[in-house]
């Protein structure tokens, strides 16, 4: 009997690794889930650790290609590793399904047959907060995002929908430690609410001193869903409370895949959830149901490709659909962080938007 | 070789503050000392002699603690202190003025003088006494070990060592860099100190001097004790010339 | 050939560490500087080498002012030193370490593709300045198994070895036995017969039997220049320096 | 710009500096005295915050932080007698490369312990509410911080200037065995010494936990500012650290608040928004760059120390 | 034995990709290459490092100058020996330029200010658009001749194997030739080989360069093997690994930066395979070797040379 082989790559140790570690507990969970095979084949993962470096990246990829001649590849994390391991990947025609990175390029011009992403478009979440802060019709939001083109985008994607008053475009240094100063600037401004991106360590220690100031009673903040997940909330505890962020995904989203997924893994890994382990899950139910539907025969590339476009299943936000840039088609919700008896968790408080289609579909010409 | 025999004369034998037997020693692979035996009275002051790379240093390297010895036994005051470490071979009191000065750069004098002090013995020496003998010290007591001339230097090393009032006071080529005035003055100070029943282990290059004020003298030669004996014996012992070269 | 030192001060912060130092090296033979611990000897080789740029003043080196020529500059034009505390190469061999200084005044050291193990000449000359300074046994040992006196003789093999005009050298004699010191004047003597030496010594039996002229440097300033019978009886240099043992 | 805002700038910018020093501190009295360069110093920060982290719900905040210190303390005191006392003999690449090791392997041990997510560390609930000051409100906790930092700052200097134990550790630096020939202990002087530098890394990194993500390798991006802190300072001097992180917390947070501003006054402000933070991003470096480019041996250069 | 030494490992690396495809490992290959690109720019640290003493801890600064600048003139056209000559020669520059700057200081300090100047690059790429950002710049793989581009992991493999030995080979002798004594001399003693009239700063600064200008040239092989040059190459993790590459082999011997670079990468590399915690084994590796090895691996081969090689 066949086995369908998997590289999973993504970044396993150093500072990035809590990202990491939740798409793999949450990929490995699906995994079990589904009896260790998809489609009757057997599954057979081999985990690697691109460090959150471009060319470990690169090298396991090609190790995964090359060596276990592998049938999907999965698990990077961080867009600009993504960027750097693609043309490897799509020169050997091996599928790849992100469970995270999402860049524009892939998106737009450049995207490609082999590229396949359960997750989002990198503005997604931005973009709907933008729609979201657009209706709330404040007057002045203050953005600030890290000085480096991903924030910049961040902050182009929030601005697609957003087109009340900015009081104040402000951007950050990478990998920031002290927004004293950014604070200080932002209570002298009196916005009438924050915005900002600030990915990673950086995005904690904002939360951390914002909340600390006691600036969060005073000026709400708004964030993407990646930057106030249970990652995140672990991390801040309960000063967090009140902080609203849009999602693709919540706790409570109501379907089967999505109870069951959040249960089993609170069970197992003994933590909340959080986006990117259902992401991690998802991945691995969009495989299964490509491999089911080509009844175990991996080899055919055109086959594939229809698969994996045409995949038919509920994802841990209901049902999936892809686009055809080979990004999903999606609602986004709001979140609010609150209290739920002695535990802080985002609740879900509404939808933004409903089966939205990425900036970039526009672009996509796809071969 | 064979130590030319101290003549029988010299008396009983005093209570030896040190007593070296059959030191064998070096610097790792490196032999040095060959089977050295000498002893030191208490209240005496040694002459230690020898050309250059004879051993004299390595002698008190491995006195001190700071190297090993490879076979023999160093006995002090009834002790033995062959394997201590330096710090332990201090407190037994030992002290040093070091070949080289080895004054610390980042310390300034009165530092050197404060943070060695060790009260004992009847607690002899201050640094204020210390600035007594070495005036020029006093002047420059804020400048740091480095800023010091040469010869400033050797007068800290000096003090440096007095300070932990010790019951042996070893000197490695104290006045070497010294200019005569200065060197007359450490002599002053050491024919004070052995009136004042210090015992002085001393190293220098001016035996003509060095006889005047040791009243023992043991001369080595290629890591081996090769003679032994006291200032007249040493005026009147062509041999022991010989071995000094001069 | 000529070294001149012109008005040279050199302050330390407020310490004057030479003050207005006139000072005149001619010709072979040895010029001795004496003078008590701390009275600026040091300094002022530093400020004639090179290794201190002084407050004010001028340095002449054949007539030409070179108090704005760095240390290599100065060696180019033939003026090099040994150091009052010996600095050495300790890891090198002996040979390793002389032949380097050979190295600097035979051709270019921008040689970036020729290796210069096959510079036979270079290790040639350095074994007999090793010969000269009496290290010729020591020729394959590395410098930091030298004793004490031998590192001494080292420290002036290099500075023999970049074929010095004038050789400045700061109490080659301290640490020396008495036979080392006898060989060490020897020496002197032989480098001193076609160079220009300035020497600085605490050793007056040395200083004595080799100076020609000799001048007296208490407190940064020069307080007598002669020879040196003159200098011996000097009250002043008496009184500063020389103590009674040496009276007459 | 207001002059209350660009006061509360400059105190932020203090505060960043002492925030910088309280890691700087531990560092210079270990690497400038003790003549060791610990990289594994950002490590036993962690250890510290994490420490902390786990302590402060079950004890409460500043018995948590006692605690902290207690336990960096002795893990310090292990790991000096069981590895670093065999690395001060050695040069200092040989110590980069070793406790570059020790770091990777803290890494990880505080991974397997703790998960590879963030933990959580709030500020005590006594100074949440901010202090008035002339003029404007400021965090309570952020001035405990420069308090501790001004305290720290305080005990070193004297520690090490004025006590003969300081005397001792500074000879030690210079030249180890003429210290033990002078008859100093320097083995269970440097266990202390080095124990006591693991208890300031934890205190700065219980302290600024709840300002700060509290996750693995949290020690190393601030290791390399505590670095340029000592270096701008001057090795081994206490006064240069605390001189030198003020200068760096002040420009720091100078250049995020002001910069923007004065570049858009001079004409495009987009150029400025750009323009502006990445200046900024490499003020700190500018600095250091000049500071050693003038005075090459730091602003205080400790005497007579390389 | 030691002078056949360089043949054996010569022949060793023409025969490896024969070797690693007989035993089914092609993969390895490129594998293999990247650690000839890395171990040149070991190499050239150390001889900054290692011979010239001074402790460069921005070496990733002309690594990550010379990819850059070599994608930069691939996106504008250019062929492969033109992004050889211009990265090279950016490094070169750079590396005077910094150099320039950073000899006025010495020791930790010196470990210091490389890093700041290398870290100012690092802001640069990060946050310049032009540069690509945290993406950094793609770019494809240089034709090499007919139909061959580098992107073929065997033509990379030689390539990179020529250019090593060739670096390898200027280190060699440069190391031995009088410019090679002056700098070793000013690492064991500065004031001395000042004052025996060599010009110390010029040489060092010169060292410098070529040592630089060396990592350039590792940095244009590194964008032909990964396709692309990001900030990452410039970073302070890449210098410190440099740094620790050329330590654990054993700072100022000849083969330390191969040596270094072969272990290092092997051991993650090989460790990674097994385990999820590699960190921790690497970590407890590296220390055990500085604890009983303190001079390096390259160290060890001393043991059977008569001639002592000299470490500071
Ligand atoms: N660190 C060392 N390693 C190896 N050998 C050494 C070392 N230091 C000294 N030696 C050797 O040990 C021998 C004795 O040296 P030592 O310094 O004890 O002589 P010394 O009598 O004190 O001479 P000096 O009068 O020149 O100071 C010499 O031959 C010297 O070469
Ligand atoms: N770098 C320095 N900074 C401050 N003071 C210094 C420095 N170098 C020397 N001095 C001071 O300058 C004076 C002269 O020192 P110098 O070393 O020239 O004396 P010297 O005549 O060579 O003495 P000696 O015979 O003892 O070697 C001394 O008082 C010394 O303390
Ligand atoms: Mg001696
Ligand atoms: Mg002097």
């Amino acid at each position: 009997q066949g086995s369908v082989k998997i590289g999973f790559v993504s970044t396993l140790s150093g500072p990035g690794s809590g990202l990491g570690v939740d798409a793999r507990d949450g990929f490995n969970l699906a995994v079990r889930h589904l009896g260790n095979k998809f489609g009757g084949l057997n599954v057979d993962v081999s985990f690697s650790d691109d460090k959150q470096d471009a060319d470990t990246a690169r090298q396991a990829v090609e190790k995964a290609i090359k060596r276990d001649k592998v049938d999907f590849l999965t698990g990077i994390i961080f867009s600009n590793l993504m960027l750097a391991v693609g043309d490897t990947i799509f020169d050997s025609k091996t599928p790849y399904v992100s469970l995270n990175a999402g860049p524009s390029q892939y998106a737009g011009k450049d995207c490609n047959p082999y590229f396949y992403n359960v997750a989002w478009q990198n503005d997604n979440l931005h973009e709907a907060m933008g729609k979201y802060v657009q209706s709330r019709k404040f007057d002045g939001v203050y953005l600030l995002a890290p000085n480096y083109p991903a924030g910049k985008d961040a902050l182009t994607g929030f601005k697609r929908f957003y087109k009340g008053k900015v009081a104040a475009e402000m951007y950050t240094k990478v990998n920031q430690l002290d927004f004293a100063a950014e604070i200080a600037q932002i209570r002298a401004a009196r916005p009438k609410a924050v915005y900002t991106f600030q990915p990673g360590g950086s995005g904690i220690n904002f939360i951390k001193q914002y909340a600390e100031a006691g600036l969060l009673k005073e000026i709400p903040l708004f964030l993407p869903g990646f930057s106030a997940d249970a990652d995140v909330i672990k991390a801040v505890g309960p000063s967090m409370v009140g902080i609203f962020n849009t999602s693709q995904w919540t706790l409570e989203l109501a379907n089967d895949t999505n109870k069951k997924f959040v249960e089993d893994f609170r069970k197992t890994y003994n933590r909340t959830p959080s986006l990117y382990a259902a992401q991690g899950y998802d991945a691995a139910l969009l495989m299964n149901e490509a491999v089911k539907d080509l009844k175990g025969n991996l080899g055919n590339d055109a086959a594939m490709r229809k698969a994996l476009e045409n995949a038919t299943f509920t994802s841990t936000h209901g049902p999936f659909k892809m686009g055809a840039n080979h990004y999903p088609i999606q609602d986004i919700y709001l979140r609010q962080v609150a209290k739920k008896g002695n535990e802080v968790v985002n609740r879900q408080v509404g939808k933004v938007f409903t089966a939205h289609v990425d900036a970039y579909a526009r672009e996509c010409k796809m071969k | 070789m064979r130590p030319e025999s101290a003549s029988p004369e010299s008396g009983p034998p005093e209570p030896a503050l040190l007593e070296v037997t059959d030191l064998h020693g070096g610097y790792g692979s490196a032999r040095v000392l060959h089977g050295l035996s000498f002893r030191v009275g208490k209240g005496e002051t040694h002459a230690l002699l020898g050309r250059n790379g004879m051993g004299k240093t390595t002698t008190v390297r491995t006195l001190m603690g700071l190297n090993a010895a490879r076979s023999g036994r160093i006995l002090f005051d009834g002790q033995d202190i062959t394997k201590l470490s330096p710090e332990a071979v201090v407190a037994r009191g030992l002290a040093v003025v070091p070949e080289g000065r080895q004054v610390f750069p980042n310390l300034s004098v009165e530092e050197h003088l404060i943070a060695f002090h060790l009260k004992r013995h009847g607690n002899h020496w201050t640094p204020g006494r210390v600035y007594e003998l070495f005036p020029r010290l006093h002047e420059r007591r804020h400048h740091g070990g480095q800023q010091l001339s040469g010869g400033e230097q050797q007068m800290l090393a000096i003090g440096r060592a007095l300070i932990t009032n010790p019951k042996l006071l070893i000197l490695d080529e104290a006045t070497e860099g010294l200019a005569p005035l200065m060197r007359e003055e450490v002599w002053r100070c050491l024919t004070l100190l052995r009136e004042s029943g210090q015992s002085i282990l001393v190293i220098d290059k001016y035996v003509r001097r060095l006889m005047t004020l040791a009243d023992q003298h043991t001369i080595l030669e290629r890591g081996q004790v090769v003679w032994q004996g006291n200032s007249a014996q040493l005026e009147a012992d062509k041999t022991a010339w010989e071995y000094l070269s001069v | 050939m000529s070294l001149v030192a012109e008005n040279l001060v050199k302050n330390f912060g407020a310490l004057a560490a030479t003050q207005n130092v006139n000072l005149r090296v001619e010709g072979s033979g040895v010029h001795a500087l004496i003078g008590p611990n701390g009275a600026g000897k040091t300094t002022l080789v530093n400020l004639l080498s090179g290794a201190l740029t002084p407050s004010s003043g001028r340095v002449l080196l054949d007539g030409q002012d070179v108090s704005r020529v760095d240390m290599p500059g100065r060696v180019a034009r033939g003026l090099s030193r040994t150091y009052q505390i010996t600095s050495i190469y300790p890891d090198w061999t002996v040979e390793r370490n002389i032949a380097l200084s050979v190295q600097g005044r035979s051709g270019s050291s921008f040689r970036f593709w020729q290796p210069v193990a096959h510079e036979r000449n270079l290790y040639r000359q350095a074994a007999d300045i090793a010969e000269e300074v009496g290290l010729t046994s020591r020729l394959h040992q590395p410098a930091s198994a030298l004793s004490h006196g031998e590192r001494k003789q080292l420290d002036v093999a290099l500075a023999l070895a970049s074929q010095p005009r004038f050789l400045l050298m700061d109490e080659p004699m301290a640490g020396l036995g008495h036979e080392e010191s006898g060989q060490m004047v020897q020496l002197i003597r032989r480098i001193a017969a076609t160079r220009s030496v300035l020497l600085i010594e605490h050793d007056m039996d040395a200083v004595f039997s080799l100076a020609r002229d000799v001048s007296v440097l208490v407190y940064g300033q020069i307080i007598a220049s002669g020879t040196p019978d003159a200098i011996k009886n000097d009250p002043e240099v008496q009184k500063a320096y020389l103590g009674d043992d040496h009276a007459a | 710009m207001p002059i209350d805002l660009i006061l509360e700038q400059l105190l932020n910018g203090v505060q960043f500096g002492l925030m910088l020093f309280l890691l700087a501190a531990g560092l210079t009295l270990i690497f400038g005295v003790m003549d060791l360069i610990n990289l594994a110093h950002g490590s036993l920060y962690m250890i510290g915050a994490y420490l902390t982290a786990t302590f402060a719900p079950r004890v409460g905040f500043f018995p948590a932080v006692a605690l902290a210190i207690v336990g960096t303390m002795l893990i310090g005191a292990l790991l000096e007698m069981l590895i670093i006392r065999r690395l001060y003999a050695r040069s200092h690449l040989t110590q980069v490369l070793s406790t570059f090791a020790l770091m990777l392997i803290a890494n990880e041990v505080v991974r397997m312990l703790w998960g590879a997510q963030p933990v959580a560390l709030s500020a005590p609930e006594a100074l949440s509410q901010p202090l008035q000051l002339p003029g404007f409100k400021y965090s309570a906790y952020r001035l405990f911080i420069i308090a501790a930092g001004l305290g720290v700052g305080a005990g070193l200097a004297y520690l090490v200037n004025r006590t003969r134990v300081g005397m001792w550790l500074r000879a030690g630096a210079s030249n180890r065995e003429m210290t033990r020939a002078m008859g100093v202990k320097i083995g269970p002087l440097y266990t202390l010494i080095f124990a006591l530098g693991a208890g300031l890394c934890a205190l700065a990194g219980a302290l600024l936990g709840p300002l700060l993500s509290v996750q693995v390798g949290m020690g190393e991006n601030i290791l390399i500012l505590a670095f340029v802190v000592v270096v701008i300072g001057g090795i081994g001097s206490i006064k240069g650290a605390f001189i030198g992180s003020l200068l760096v917390g002040i420009l720091d947070t100078a250049g995020r608040a002001f910069l923007p501003g004065w570049l858009s006054a001079l004409g495009n402000p987009q150029l400025a928004a750009s323009l502006g933070p990445a200046l900024a991003s490499i003020a700190i470096y500018v600095l250091m760059a000049a500071v050693l480019f003038f005075k090459p041996r730091g602003l205080f250069p400790a005497r007579g120390t390389a | 034995m030691k002078r056949a030494l360089p043949f054996l490992l010569l022949a060793l690396g023409l025969a490896l990709p024969f070797i690693l495809t007989a035993l089914g490992q092609e993969y390895y290959i490129s594998f293999a290459s990247r650690i000839l690109v890395v171990a040149l720019a070991a190499s050239a640290l150390n001889l900054i490092l290692g011979y010239g003493g001074l402790v460069s801890f921005g070496h990733a600064a002309y690594f990550g100058a010379g990819a850059y600048a070599a994608a930069l003139l691939a996106a504008k056209g250019a062929g492969f020996p033109a992004q050889l000559l211009g990265g090279t020669g950016v490094s070169a520059l750079l590396a005077f330029a910094f150099g320039w700057g950073a000899l006025r200081t010495r020791g930790v300090y010196f470990i210091m200010i490389t890093l700041a100047l290398a870290q100012m690059l690092y802001y640069l790429a990060v946050s310049s658009a032009s540069l690509g950002g945290e993406d950094g710049l793609r770019l494809s793989r240089a034709a090499l001749w007919g139909e061959v581009t580098l992107g073929d992991d065997r033509a990379m493999y030689y390539t990179a194997l020529v250019f090593l030995t060739l670096g390898l080979f200027v280190i060699w002798r440069v190391v031995h030739s009088r410019f090679g004594e002056v700098v070793q001399a000013a690492r064991d003693n500065e004031t001395r080989t000042l004052a025996l009239g060599y010009p110390v700063r010029q040489v060092q600064l010169v060292n410098f360069v070529i040592g630089g200008a060396l990592a350039g040239l590792a940095g244009v092989l590194m964008t032909q093997l990964s396709g692309f040059a990001n900030p990452s190459l410039l970073s302070w993790h890449q210098s410190g690994q440099f740094m620790m590459m050329v330590i654990l082999g054993g700072v100022g011997s000849f083969w330390a930066g191969l040596l270094g670079t072969v272990v290092l990468l092997g051991l993650e590399e090989y460790l990674g395979e097994i385990t999820e915690r590699w960190p921790l084994f690497v970590g407890l590796i590296l220390l055990g070797v500085m604890l009983f090895v303190p001079k390096g691996l390259g160290s060890l081969g001393t043991l059977f040379n008569r001639k002592k090689e000299v470490t500071p």
